[in-house]
């Protein structure tokens, strides 16, 4: 099972669309998109796990990177997730509380929507 | 003697293979279904931790791990080369301090929420990591 | 040096990881779907030749799979510790001298059917079988 | 994939189903099914191999072996098979020399009928 990433703009947002397993082999592949999207002035990014089926600390740590790069644009990166199997390894690492996690796309615009 | 051990060089691809022999071998030993995933995302981590050590140190140098079923679980040991010097993470998170390569914190914390049991042995000739799992079986007869 | 080694005890159960990785292996570094049961097949009779020829002759000692994706081909070698005594089959088939335990004749025959290139290093420490079949890529860099 | 065994009697044929995979690990239970049923009187012995995903050397050597008994008796083992990754481990060892193979069961059971 390989990476599959696509992203699309949706008001402000900019929604990744991340399929197959983040670990160790493709993280760099993410980290190289959401590079380009923050280079490219998209500083509000929602990346949506819900098809990611493997997910590593390797993923853990480009998601983290990707934080950082927007935070300094005061920007923002949210994750769409209700996998157990994917949210237990936020919970293990304690990147609950560093990240916001939606139940959907729907529901993390909305709540865009009110923040701005 | 242990019961099968793969040998890699420090690629990231060969994380891949190791995750894949262990959870086969897991699930052939008997470990419960709700744990091949812990069991992969755990063999996984400490495989990529030793890739990424072999990378910085010595990337001529395999990485070895052994997994036997021969004791009532499923024992996993991955072996590195690379001198420890790790810098373990006792302080609460901080974003600034996490650099957005491979992260030695998250993937401790990751197997040590995940492994039924694991010891960690740092030596500066390289760092052991040994996990288990409860097992229902050993080698089954045909 | 071999990009994966697999090593392990002279037990069945085993040969089934040794495909499984094989299979994984081979796919990743590109050999052509197609090919991919005439690897599984072929590794595996080797695997099985060599755990039959421990159990015979050396049941503690663990049997190597080595496995290149280096050259632009896929290449395999399984490495066997027991002393080569083999009667080579020349004569056609014949159903009564044949027994029903595993037959060293059809698996070689098996092999050399599948495998694209074979050569078989027999030798008094042991028999080495080398097989290789073509590979679109190396490790691919993510 | 492991190996899955059953066996019914249709007129005088015994037929063996066969799912799954019959190599080093699990032949030796096939050979114990067929030495099994050799021994309880049963000589005219079809093998439907049509839900076989691997097929190895032990597992021939358990065939022949089975054929070898029944021949003793003047019985008679014979398989069916339509899978070409299959009937290529027969072809390439010459098995297909030594063993009636058919398309079907019924098939067999044709050509069964009209030689008694
Ligand atoms: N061709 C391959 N080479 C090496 N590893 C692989 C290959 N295909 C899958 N894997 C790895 O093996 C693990 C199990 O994969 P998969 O067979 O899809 O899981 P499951 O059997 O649980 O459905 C995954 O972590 C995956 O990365
Ligand atoms: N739990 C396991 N332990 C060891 N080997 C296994 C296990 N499960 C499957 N295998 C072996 O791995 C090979 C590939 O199995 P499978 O994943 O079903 O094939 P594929 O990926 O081609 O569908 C088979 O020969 C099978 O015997």
């Amino acid at each position: 099972m390989d990476l599959k990433l696509d992203h699309h703009n949706e008001d402000r947002l900019t929604i990744v669309e991340v399929e197959g397993e983040i670990d160790v082999y493709t993280a760099p592949r993410l980290r190289e998109l959401l590079i380009d999207l923050v280079n490219k002035g998209n500083f509000h990014l929602l990346v949506n796990m819900e098809k990611v089926d493997f997910l590593d600390s390797t993923g853990l740590g480009v998601l983290v990177g990707g934080l950082k790069r927007v935070r300094a644009h005061d920007g923002s990166l949210e994750l769409v997730c209700t996998q157990e199997r994917i949210l237990k390894i936020f919970r293990i690492t304690g990147l609950t509380k560093v990240f916001g996690i939606y139940a959907s796309v729907d529901e993390a615009k909305e709540a865009h929507g009110k923040d701005k | 003697m242990a019961t099968v051990e793969l040998t890699f060089s420090a690629l990231p691809a060969h994380v891949r293979t190791a995750r894949l022999v262990a959870t086969a071998i897991a699930r052939r030993t008997g470990v419960e279904e709700s744990l091949l995933d812990e069991v992969r995302l755990a063999v996984g981590e400490a495989c990529s931790r030793a890739v990424e050590a072999h990378r910085a140190h010595c990337p001529g140098e395999p990485i070895r791990i052994e997994l036997r079923d021969d004791s009532g679980r499923f024992e996993v040991t991955v072996s590195d080369q690379a001198p420890s010097d790790e810098i373990h993470q006792e302080q609460p998170l901080d974003l600034g301090m996490l650099s957005d390569s491979f992260m030695t914190g998250f993937g401790l914390a990751v197997i040590s929420g995940l492994a039924d049991d694991v010891e960690v042995f740092p030596s500066p000739k390289g760092t052991d990591i040994r996990m288990s799992w409860p097992a229902s079986n050993g080698i089954p007869t045909p």
